[in-house]
């Protein structure tokens, strides 16, 4: 039941949802809501093999600094997003085409 | 038995929860089944023995990042954005004809199948470590860890949030408007 | 490692003759004495939560020379039961531009990130129903489903008093999670560990024991901790989330019935478990002076003197609601980023050196000399 | 003595499921007791009297946002300074405290960069913010 496969294809799992969600949403903060979801699929990862592989708790530590990376990136892009939002008073991802305004 | 309780609850709350996530249209929902999605992860943690790193999640994912998330729906329109079509369906014409669809579906299909596959023999493969229930305490290993394997790593992540912090400031800071 | 309460009642003889009752399975009765002390101590806390009401309309009363609710039983004590009654009896209303799931969930995360916090709160030494060993940051972290709720509600009502109630109430309650949590921090570093079993077994009995008087930071980053806390449970003079001379009522104005009950009973709890936190951080926790022993009696001893330090703790939190006037927004930002929380990080590094500087010692040890 | 997965765990999802079960046990009761009268007037949102106009998903200030940024740096700051902290006490016994002490201090200084500069900027002000920004530009 509980073993490191049944972990990894939860893993999995969550891994082609957020890819899904990134692919298909235009909305840019659904395709950020998919990042996080990769993000958190990759951090499983490391703890399900620490537990069941290794020996040490460097998983651990490589989980917690992806949650600080995760937490980092979301605080940056959701403030492209807004700065994108009061430029173009929309987040539709296919009207950012231009670099600069 | 109560670990596996714990187990397939969390991962079924996971699993649903990104699919709705993915689903559903409205973006405010959309965060809140994130919040599930990664509570659930959280629980998976737990019954890991990795207390702190499930701890941590719940403190940064819930006190953190979904409520930075909804802030920032509130400040982009709401939900007055689900007039356009999101959902896979409604945007099914723009991505692809039939052959594109197609050849996309077997593709995932054997994808998938090939993942299952490798990772349901991976428990053969792998050598065999006794595994008990027993969940010593990780918090201060980490400690440990944190102040002498990766102290590096732990310095610069706090220069990485400072960056984080200023570049963020000074995006999202209001100004004239022209 | 875990200690909780079935490994603690497990030393004992009687554990052995229940669970020969349940057949040897210890799953089925370590979850049955689970889930009967924790009804008992939700019940208790929902008592306290009720009584919490009436006391507080007792004392404003008596601040301001009135006499308070004294028609519903003896001086007025069943009054919480009509309360609990009317709250049952109110009709449902929902607004119909409102978003219904939203509108279901808010109260419900309140109330899970409240209940959740009371499974590690120390009432007594062995009557923690879980120590976790990462317990306080447990407590921060799960306590954070607050903000999220109240964030929820408000925006789910799509009522404008309610929005910015929400609003208001989400960024007060996550502004002033960073001092307390500073300043719990400073706690943690003085008592080396997370757990609440750590914590409060590292303090003693005697108020020179306490963390409170171990050095002049922990003596400030107390009342870091306590106004922070005050505004995290939105009391006054924090109560800005519903002020209701501003915004009608808050992110709970379109809230009616047993809906708004459950908002009111997560707020009444969680000022119950932040003044508990802050006797078991602070003031001691449950040790009793002067005795170590682990008995029974001595265990009812430090349940009372746990309680005692809380409703203490619970009585100034009233007093300053009916005494203090009201914050402005501005200044209620202003007070958490530009006082609090650099006082609070100017507490952790003088515990940090002081912990450097004297090895860990308190005043008292060094001005008594004791070990 | 018990085995340890029976430990920990499972007191905190009891509490949990035992909110779950309040939950909808009060839900239950109210919908079986409170009366059922609803009228289109009844359920327009409260203002005061007047009818509403407008939705209210729709006034929101960046300010919020940035303070909700401010906050999120500061909580996974304190994150990763709660294990460390947790160990000061035992290095130090160790006679490693002022290595500890070193490390603690130089991560709690990039913290204390990061409120300065967002208190130089007026970013902790709520009201000047823009003001602020605005003098700026003007220089």
């Amino acid at each position: 039941m509980m073993s490191l496969a049944s972990y990894l294809i939860i893993s999995l799992i969550l891994f082609v949802v957020g890819l899904m969600v990134m692919i298909s949403r235009k909305n840019i903060v659904a395709i950020l809501l998919g990042i996080e979801l990769i993000l958190n699929a990759a951090a499983l990862n490391f703890v399900a093999y620490s537990r069941y592989v290794t020996n040490n708790l460097d998983g651990h530590i490589f989980s917690l600094f992806i949650i600080v990376i995760a937490a980092a990136e979301a605080a940056v892009g959701l403030a492209i997003v807004i700065r994108f939002f009061q430029i173009k008073e929309t987040i539709h991802v296919d009207e950012a085409t231009q670099l600069r305004n | 038995m109560f670990l596996e309780f714990l187990f397939i609850s969390s991962a079924v709350l996971t699993v649903s929860c990104a699919l709705g996530v993915l689903v559903v249209k409205n973006i405010m929902h959309s965060c809140v089944f994130l919040l599930g999605s990664l509570m659930g992860v959280a629980g998976l943690y737990a019954t890991l023995g990795a207390d702190f790193v499930a701890v941590t999640q719940i403190m940064v994912y819930v006190g953190g990042v979904v409520i930075l998330m909804l802030f920032a729906v509130m400040l982009t329109g709401g939900t007055d954005f689900i007039s356009r079509a999101q959902n896979l369906l409604g945007l099914a014409p723009s991505m692809g004809n039939k052959w594109t669809y197609g050849m996309g579906l077997f593709v995932g299909v054997v994808f998938l199948l090939t993942n299952i596959k490798l990772l349901m023999g991976l428990t053969q493969t792998l050598p065999t470590k006794t595994i008990n229930n027993e969940f010593p305490s990780t918090v201060t290993e980490i400690g440990h860890l944190l102040v002498k394997d990766h102290v590096l790593a732990f310095e610069i992540s706090s220069v990485l949030l400072l960056g984080a912090l200023v570049g963020a400031a000074i995006i999202a800071r209001p100004r004239k408007q022209n | 490692m875990n200690q909780t309460v079935v490994s603690y009642l497990s030393k004992y003889e009687f554990y052995d003759y229940l669970l020969a009752l349940f057949g040897n399975n210890q799953g089925v009765l370590a979850f049955t004495i689970y889930f009967l002390l924790a009804l008992i101590i939700i019940g208790m806390c929902a008592t306290i939560g009720g009584l919490g009401t009436y006391a507080e309309r007792k004392i404003s009363a008596d601040l301001q020379a009135r006499l308070g609710p004294n028609r519903v039983g003896p001086y007025g004590l069943l009054q919480m039961l009509a309360d609990g009654v009317k709250m049952m009896t109110k009709e449902d209303i929902m607004p119909f531009t409102a978003d219904k799931a939203l509108f279901y969930l808010a109260p419900l995360l309140c109330l899970v990130g409240v209940f959740a916090t009371l499974a590690v709160l120390p009432f007594a030494g062995g009557f923690i129903m879980a120590d976790l060993n990462v317990g306080i940051f447990y407590l921060v972290a799960i306590s954070s489903f607050v903000g999220l709720g109240v964030f929820l509600g408000g925006y789910a009502s799509n009522s404008k008093w309610s929005m910015l109630g929400g609003m208001r109430g989400a960024s007060q309650i996550i502004s002033y999670e960073i001092p307390v949590t500073i300043s719990i921090l400073a706690i943690v570093l003085l008592a080396g560990g997370m757990g609440f079993g750590t914590i409060v077994g590292q303090q003693g009995g005697l108020p020179h024991q306490w963390f409170l008087f171990h050095n002049p930071f922990a003596f400030i980053a107390f009342f870091v901790y306590g106004v922070g806390a005050l505004a995290e449970t939105n009391r006054a003079p924090f109560d800005l989330p519903e002020a209701e001379s501003e915004l009608v009522s808050g992110y709970h104005t379109e809230y009616t019935g047993m809906r708004f009950g459950f908002f009111a009973l997560a707020e009444y709890i969680e000022v119950f478990v932040v003044c508990g936190v802050a006797a078991s951080l602070f003031l001691g926790g449950y040790n009793v002076p002067g005795i170590t022993i682990d008995i029974l009696p001595v265990q009812a001893a430090q349940f009372v003197i746990f309680m005692t330090k809380t409703l203490i703790l619970y009585y100034v939190v009233i007093w300053i609601r009916w005494t203090l006037p009201r914050l402005r927004v501005d200044q209620l930002m202003s007070v958490c980023w530009k006082y609090l929380t650099p006082i609070a990080i100017f507490n952790l590094i003088g515990c940090a050196i002081w912990m450097v500087v004297f090895n860990g010692k308190s005043i008292a040890e060094l001005v008594l000399g004791s070990h | 003595m018990i085995p340890a997965e029976f430990d920990g765990l499972m007191p905190v999802v009891i509490f949990m499921g035992l909110a779950v079960l309040l939950f909808f046990g009060g839900h239950f009761l109210s919908v079986a007791l409170a009366p059922k009268k609803p009228s289109h007037l009844k359920s327009t949102p409260y203002e005061c009297g007047e009818l509403p106009v407008g939705s209210a998903w729709s006034m929101f200030n960046v300010r919020f946002y940035v303070v909700g940024l401010i906050f999120i740096i500061f909580d996974v700051e304190s994150v990763l300074m709660f294990p460390v902290a947790s160990i000061f006490r035992e290095l130090n016994d160790m006679g490693q405290g002022g290595y500890a002490l070193i490390i603690f201090l130089s991560f709690i200084s990039v913290l204390i960069e990061g409120i300065a500069y967002c208190w130089r900027k007026g970013d902790l002000d709520w009201v000047k913010s823009f003001q602020h920004s605005l003098k700026k530009e003007t220089k």
